[in-house]
């Protein structure tokens, strides 16, 4: 069983709230869902949809081919229609009936019941209904959600809506329900707002920017009960010069941008490495330069982070791969920010931060918060304490101001002495920098090989990294069967963690990146750390996810296209 | 002064790089005087700048110093005063620093309201790169760059503060270093963010605006001037030229940022939060 | 009307993307009629903006149009009038654009006092993003993110600008479209920067300063009002609550920005400079 | 002839009045002078000085060992006086005596004899005038030099300053006169700033940040000869924004700064290409991270101008070699921003932008702006103007706003239509992608190729780029002869011209990059460019310039390290 559904509107027409209904539904049900929005930059109008997909197995990606699709205006209808399955259903309005070239259309007076229920509001939740019954849904699962979203006030006017409109259809598709699992529905910016509250995050504080805010909502939805300030700074230089000020003052924190907000931030990332103050900062891509399309999805910020400041310093760059691994990777993040004292870089984009899927909970059994402030063992010598001592390791014992006995802490943006204060001389300058630059080498160890997908020792390997894991999963899957296939996907990305890499490339026929970019930013990076050139590319850059069919096509284009190269 | 304390208590050992006859080191004496005045020690004192000349102050006093970036002393000042309000902070930067390239964070704080003091060495003049019109530079004034004159009117720091709500606005001058004492301790004792513009010569590199341009139009506020009104203050704000008052313009009471976050004034302070990851399990419920 | 002057010329043919019932249609409307009544053509007139709803204006009117950072309207602006005079400049921006991102640029430029014309939208939130609290978002109103309800105390554009020393002050409501389209004629025709803060119902994420909350409140200031005044306008421009008043709180003469510059003045515009490379081997002279 | 003269002091104390003095009379004289300056970032005390050197022939570095030390104060003597040769020469006054190591002293009543003289301010005239007369220098050249350096009422007291000065020595170097050619004395500040007025800039904003203020100083000083606009904005934020604005607006336009400042303006670069507005921008590099050493030298900005700002878009990136490859570049610049509509940077460092050498004059006659604005057959059709034209080149005619008849011009920071208008299309996003890149493609035509020193098929081969260049070829001179080495300087870095490299790279033994920052920068391009790894560095980081020497001195280590390790 997987069928998908798409809920498509004008912004305003309530498509949020109808796909809530069905996610949620299908959520209570046990069934595995995984629900994508592709949304405007704008308040009302345009052409909005959610395509909601659920099967009895897990789901990684979206997919384009529809078995139902919920129209609440005719757009959905003419844009969508073609994507619908032989044996789908279009469900609207009988006032945009129009020719679909494939499925079946249930043209219905969703508008006419809709005021029949009570109001012209509802439409959607009649449609809602229609959409159900076609599933043969259980009413039983879905008062409990429509009682969760809906205020009391209208929450009878949508029940009776639901009903009518669940008359209006029969079930045409078989359910099948997997044996009951454990699961939360979740996003990528809640997973990372989550993985932040875990790890002790004390003090947030951002700037509005899509599509990153989703972090910053979450957390100032948790602000009085985890007792933690979330602050909207004037700007997104002021959110992290304050989120830097916080980390060295004591508490966990962190800031999130997207790459307009992280141009700003660009300094600050190296205030936070020459201060050596620990920071996590999530960098939530949307397709550029500049403003681009504030509401869409890419990943081409990559070699922008990777080098972004003035001078050199280490940080870590970790790309998110889904929202499981959004979850850990951002509380690891905490840890590695202390422990190395510097500005640890997560890279999400629009696609992970608003996609749902159903996934296991959290297990938060196994984790710890290292904090690695020193203790007394340090406060106590009777020397002045050395914010910059020069150590064995790089590392050098840090203090929290206040909470070291009589002891100050000194931190510095000019190049400094072990004490923090501002020097001109050579060889303390070179100390420094070797010193700073000592802990990419602990980083290196640090960081954790790819996943590997597909075949162990493929002849044709895929790279990816970040958001694109999931489709490229479900990508090898669709390949695996024809062809010897596998895929690397990078989560750690900064320093580069090459020993997977340069043990199968030397075996591959084709070495195929595959990025939502234009020009190959995991390539670059991978020829420049390693000296190893990809033989061919799947880019897509029109704002766009691929999904796993997607890629799959453009990966069987490539293989073809290769082949008659080489005959 | 408290057990402990003794006149050297404040004294850095780090070497300081300031002209001879530079208004900053009547600063520097200031605030280590209002330091003791107050009984303060120097682990209870978190200094704060951004760069150029009057930002390099907190490296000559012993306390904790976060010496960040240019034009950005206040977002890291206000943030450290959040998490541990037992620190009392201070931030010294200068007319460049503060309303030049900081000057959205200089408006947007005053909106906050932490309980932090300013002090801002206003030496009309960005010294440190040797000489360029900052904002509180004079019409017409030719520097290095401006060849022509600045071309720019002159901000009016008080006015501005005034203007964007803040509740202590203060202006002092180097020249008279027991009132600026005074204010400075009034200042740190402002529950919520008090500003001092501080008339600071630079011998360098302001040749308009010196000691004796100052000194010879500097007056206190009379002890019958009222801090509470803001109208009153707003007009002697406007009063620059022949006669420059000091003093204190405007001082009133305002709810400070944390007195708005119950969580914060009902617990301890957030840098000493205990906290495990198993504590955040109960966000999960709302994903199920 | 000019000669070939028509209802329509300034209109574009992008499809407009706000909400119904904004108050940002009011706004196109009002600059269309007084660019009309004003005898401008399309061509000479350049309309900048930074990012959010009211940043999409331009691409709504007929004009040479500069829509560049969310925040940064006003650097492009200023000095593309600068490079060419003849061109009108008008920016439109929103309150988190102009207060928010890009309040340094804000008070700085009233400073530097370049000859355009500074319409913002102020609906007293962040619509483009959904909603968040702005510059001049009430004390304590709830929003996603401010869910406790707003920290900071808003600011007073009004106040600001007239304590940076603004030339041309005034606030316009959408509820009162004529007197609007007066006080943007006035605008354009003031020589020097000139600001209109525009109170602008957002039907979708400000629940609290709707239209009705404004017209309840807003009254014009009488004919007697003298313009002159800057301590009468300071005073006038701290009301706000039950009544607020709208029109032009200040207007002085202040020479601008170009004014100060002989060879900008005496010159054709820096656009049509002729300049060859040879024309700088004077100044190798000093060199040699 | 080849001499090295110090001057040190503290910061007040007039040593760059002292080195003025000297350096503009060798120039008058008519031989080469190369003068390179070390200071701090204070404006009293510290130690700073100027090192002047000048011969008969060319001179492209700076280096160590000096020839007369005229210390003007015991630190100048302490640091420095073991870099003197044995035949040597220390002027300073008596009561800084000490031991010195090498060399002789002069140990004269400098302080005495300027008291004597009118002033004790006269010390460093008196010290110059004892130093000209050790060269045996023409007094009748050296009037001129004073008389434009002192106002008339402190002229009379240097001049009779220095005349006791000269009588307090007796010639010990002689000095050999080349032939004499027309001669410029310029700092690279002064070349950036004088190409630009060249190219026809008319609005330069920016904001004052060591080591870039020198740019905007000179053209400040030439505003109203030349009839434009220099203004200093609020921050670096509002200095590129300005620009932009003004080029949009049909001006020649430009900023400059250092990381710190360049770090603000990574949003702005973005505007500029996505709105395809022309902007050249300098971007003079001091050792980071963020505030450093404000006042030295490095060159680890590399990496981050290649990539700054998020999104995908063609830049050009020069490195700035000496004065007079920055004059070229800068005029270059400008022609290129035009003819691509892209923004240009320009990266120099605080060598290049700070040291004066003499040079031959610039050519001035073989200039020709070329704007590259569309004339009337563009905007006198009847159809509405379109910005962003789909064109074959990838390169849409560009209008001026008010100089084009009734047309309008449309520019947008978003993802636009050929019009300028917001949109949110897939297939307009894909077009616009490719035409913003495929000026890449052009560009890598348009890159000249790296300047080759030495040998042009050598066995070991040395990368640099930008101000090394100088210190390089010093370096291959003392190689020359032992070794079979060459080098390649690179000035075009970005796209980076790779014909050179791959011809030279396969037939070398060693490949040694040459950089003044701590990780290899150059290298890592090349790695990722060329897929060429380099087998040795010589890094410096200290944020001292490498001389020639000390180059050869590390290529030597390198060499005889490596013949260690094949053995
Ligand atoms: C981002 C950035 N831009 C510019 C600079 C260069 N800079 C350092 S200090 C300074 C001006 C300082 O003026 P002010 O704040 O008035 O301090 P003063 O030296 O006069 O005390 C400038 C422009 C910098 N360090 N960082
Ligand atoms: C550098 C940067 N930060 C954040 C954003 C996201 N952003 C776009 S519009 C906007 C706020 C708009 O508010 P306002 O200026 O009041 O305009 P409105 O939408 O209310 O008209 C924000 C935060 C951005 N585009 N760029
Ligand atoms: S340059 Fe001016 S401000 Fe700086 S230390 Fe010298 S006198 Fe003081
Ligand atoms: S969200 Fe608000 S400001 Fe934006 S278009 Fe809708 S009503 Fe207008
Ligand atoms: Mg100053
Ligand atoms: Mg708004």
């Amino acid at each position: 069983m997987d069928f998908n559904i798409l809920v498509g509107g004008a912004a305003g027409q309530g498509v949020d709230t109808v796909a809530k209904v069905l996610e949620l539904t299908m959520k209570k049900q046990g069934v595995e869902v995984f629900s994508h929005k592709d949304y405007m930059s704008r308040v009302r109008g345009g052409h909005n949809f959610h395509m909601i997909r659920f099967a009895d197995r897990p789901i990684y990606s979206h997919r384009e081919s529809l078995d139902v699709i919920l129209a609440l205006d005719s757009k959905t209808v003419e844009i969508h229609s073609s994507q619908l399955s032989a044996q789908g259903v279009l469900v609207s309005d009988e006032s945009y009936r129009q020719k679909i070239s494939t499925g079946n259309a249930l043209w219905l007076p969703l508008k006419e019941k809709a005021v029949e229920a009570g109001t012209k509001l509802t439409e959607g939740t009649v449609a809602a209904g229609a959409v159900l019954h076609l599933f043969d849904f259980d009413f039983e699962t879905v008062w409990p959600v429509l009682n969760s979203l809906f205020k009391s006030e209208i929450f009878e006017v949508n029940r009776r809506a639901l009903e009518i409109g669940y008359a209006l259809t029969e079930p045409q598709f078989k359910l099948e329900f997997p044996e009951s699992q454990p699961r939360i529905m979740v996003t990528g910016s809640q997973a990372i707002g989550l993985g932040a509250l875990a790890a002790g995050l004390s003090f947030y504080s951002g700037y509005p920017m899509t599509p990153s805010t989703g972090i910053m909502t979450y957390l100032a939805s948790k602000m009085e009960d985890a007792g933690i300030v979330v602050e909207q700074a004037e700007d997104e230089i002021a959110a992290i010069n304050m989120a830097i000020g916080a980390s060295y003052a004591g508490a966990r924190a962190m800031t999130a941008t997207s790459g307009g907000g992280f141009c700003l931030m660009v300094e600050g990332l190296g205030l936070a490495a020459m201060t050596e103050t620990p920071l996590v900062i999530a960098e939530i891509q949307r397709p550029g330069p500049v403003t681009g399309f504030p509401t869409r999805t890419e990943q081409a910020d990559l070699s922008f982070v990777l080098t972004a400041s003035q001078g050199e310093f280490p940080r870590m760059v970790t790309a998110l791969r889904d929202p499981e691994d959004a979850f850990y990777q951002t509380f690891r993040a905490f840890n590695l920010a202390d422990k190395y004292q510097i500005p640890v870089i997560l890279l999400g984009d629009q696609y992970l931060g608003d996609y749902y899927q159903t996934i296991p909970p959290f297990d938060f059994s196994a984790l710890t918060i290292e904090r690695a402030i020193a203790g007394e063992e340090v406060w106590k010598q009777p020397e002045h304490y050395q914010r910059y001592k020069l150590t064995d390791d790089g590392i050098s014992p840090r203090l929290v101001p206040g909470r070291c006995g009589t002891q100050v802490v000194i931190a510095d943006s000019d190049e400094h002495t072990e004490d923090g204060h501002i020097t001109e001389a050579a060889d303390v300058r070179v100390a420094m920098t070797q010193k700073r630059m000592q802990r990419l080498e602990h980083l290196k160890k640090e960081v954790q090989e790819p996943w590997v997908i597909g075949q162990t020792d493929p002849k044709i390997l895929l790279l990816a990294w970040g958001s694109t894991a999931g489709p490229v999963r479900e990508a090898i899957e669709l390949l695996e069967e024809d062809y010897s296939i596998g895929a690397l996907i990078f989560g750690d990305i900064y320093p580069l963690p090459t020993k997977l890499l340069t043990d199968l490339a030397p075996n591959v026929t084709m070495l195929i990146n595959v990025e939502q970019n234009a020009t190959g930013q995991l390539a670059s990076l991978i020829r420049q750390e390693a000296l190893i050139a990809c033989t061919h590319s799947v880019l897509r850059y029109d704002g766009r996810p691929m999904s796993g069919q997607y890629i799959a096509d453009r990966v069987k284009e490539v293989i073809s296209s290769d082949e008659r190269g080489t005959e | 002064m408290k057990e402990g304390q003794s006149k050297g208590l404040f004294d850095s050992d780090d070497e300081i790089a300031w002209c001879p006859g530079c208004g900053n080191f009547a600063i520097l004496t200031a605030i280590k005087t209002a330091l003791l005045e107050l009984n303060k020690r120097p682990e209870e004192i978190l200094m704060v700048s951004g760069i150029g000349q009057a930002a390099k102050l907190p490296h000559y006093i012993r306390a904790n110093v976060f010496n960040g970036l240019h034009g950005r002393a206040l977002p890291p000042a206000v943030a450290a005063k959040i998490v541990n309000p037992e620190l009392t902070v201070i931030v010294h930067s200068g007319d460049g620093d503060t309303y030049g390239e900081g000057g959205n964070h200089f408006i947007h704080n005053i909106r906050r309201n932490v309980d932090i003091a300013h002090f801002v060495h206003d030496n009309q003049i960005y010294a440190l790169t040797k000489g360029q019109a900052s904002p509180t530079t004079d019409l017409g004034q030719v520097t290095g760059i401006q060849t022509k004159g600045n071309l720019d009117q002159p901000l009016n720091p008080l006015m501005l503060a005034l203007a964007a709500g803040a509740s202590f606005v203060a202006r002092g001058f180097t020249g008279r270093p027991e009132h600026l004492v005074n204010l400075m301790k009034e200042a740190i004792s402002h529950p919520g963010y008090a500003l001092i513009d501080i008339l600071q010569p630079c011998v360098s590199f302001n040749k308009v605006n010196t000691h004796g341009w100052y000194a010879d139009r500097v007056y206190e506020l009379p002890e019958e001037y009222e801090t509470g009104n803001l109208s009153r203050a707003l007009e002697k704000a406007l009063e620059w030229g022949e006669k420059i008052p000091v003093g204190i313009f405007y001082r009133v009471e305002k709810p400070t940022f944390s007195d708005r976050l119950s969580w914060l004034t009902d617990h301890p302070p957030l840098v000493d939060r205990v906290w495990n990851p198993q504590d955040a399990e109960r966000f999960l419920t709302e994903l199920e």
